[in-house]
């Protein structure tokens, strides 16, 4: 279990090799990254700035991925999440969930994406062709994590 | 108190970060963003629709009902957009 | 879109990353991952031997990936499978799903992992403290194949 | 006609693969099944218990009633358990 903050970027392949690394009890292992789009609601956009609460951020991943892992059985499981300035293509988010079986490896890292969308404090500034627009939060991100709520 | 503003609230108040001296009649979240929208038009204009508003105490989400007090560490921002 | 079928292990990062590569409207990436595991049914396992049908396997792979495709607004997706000897930790399977958003991504990638394992010609051979065995197919793998019956 | 036998299907038969001449009467696979049963006491306990065998022609799988041709690719195999 943990999770990272960072302006750097990372390396997916590296991320997944250390969590399976010497653990052969684990047989699935999904991931998840988010990338930076060239485009949003409509816009051109050419940058991305992420601004995140530092503290408060760290605190809201670490207690979502506690909850993941009282949820189902991982084997491990891996938050990166970036801020700072992206631009089209980047990588944003990272989320790794191994277990032994599929569905847990699957639906935590769901859940994971869906609540780290709705609960972890960043917020995205978008340099696009029209200026600087704060991205809105969206009902389908909302919906998306109350079909976790227990 | 440590107050931190976050996204737009940063913009529109000026500042990320005040350290005030709370009065005596402020108890609550709600409370204070009262009187915070009293010290400028920035912080007026920050807290003009409070549904676009989230807070948190300690770096916990709360609600607007949720008891300050002079140690807290409060934080106000819109809904999170990351991910 | 592109399957493979193959005796060599593969590069998670570096298929990732040639997927995504010069393509800005990819939001989303889903992976899966299967490992082999040490254990299974109870007993030790040292080794795997994977048997499938050169030509049927390609094909029912390809028809599973055309399907995803059809459900889902992929920008691109991946499935590769090994056969042969496997050891305790080595891959198995790999499966990459982009997407503009997250969701597409992320069923995708489930709908082909559950359709792999009930409908692609594969066959495993264990060798465990009990000998060789053949493993069996799961019902809890229908179930999860079922899911997506239109 | 090919026949193709993979997994325990291929070792109790006791080849992976077989060319045939395919008898008149033998119009379906599941005729096909009955005919092979009679070739070796190996093929009859391939085919002993049929709800563990799957069966594929032309590289697509079909039930017990879809018919074969002389120049079909005919498989058997036990249910699949990759991934």
């Amino acid at each position: 279990m943990s999770i990272r903050v960072q302006a750097e970027d990372f390396d997916i392949g590296a991320e997944i090799a250390a969590m399976s690394a010497g653990n052969h009890d684990i047989g699935a292992i999904a991931t998840f990254t988010g990338l930076m789009r060239d485009r949003n609601d409509g816009s051109g956009v050419s940058a991305l700035t992420l601004e995140h609460y530092p503290g408060m951020t760290e605190k809201s991943l670490a207690d979502i991925e506690a909850e993941a892992n009282r949820r189902w059985p991982l084997s491990g499981s891996l938050v990166i999440h970036r801020y700072g300035r992206l631009e089209p293509g980047d990588r944003i988010v990272l989320v790794i969930c191994a277990s032994p079986h599929r569905g847990a490896a699957f639906e935590a890292c769901q859940f994971l994406m869906d609540w780290l969308k709705t609960d972890a404090p960043f917020w995205k500034l978008e340099d696009t062709d029209e200026g600087d627009r704060w991205v809105e939060s969206r009902e389908s991100d909302a919906e998306a994590a109350a079909r976790w709520k227990r | 108190m440590k107050v931190l503003y976050f996204a737009w609230l940063r913009l529109r108040v000026g500042v990320g970060e005040e350290t005030l001296e709370l009065p005596k009649e402020v108890t609550t979240v709600g409370e204070l963003v009262t009187w915070l929208s009293s010290r400028s038009p920035g912080h007026a204009e920050a807290f003009r629709e409070m549904s676009a508003v989230r807070a948190a105490v300690n770096q916990n989400y709360v609600g607007l009902d949720h008891p300050v007090v002079a140690g807290d560490e409060v934080a106000f921002f819109p809904p999170v957009t990351g991910g």
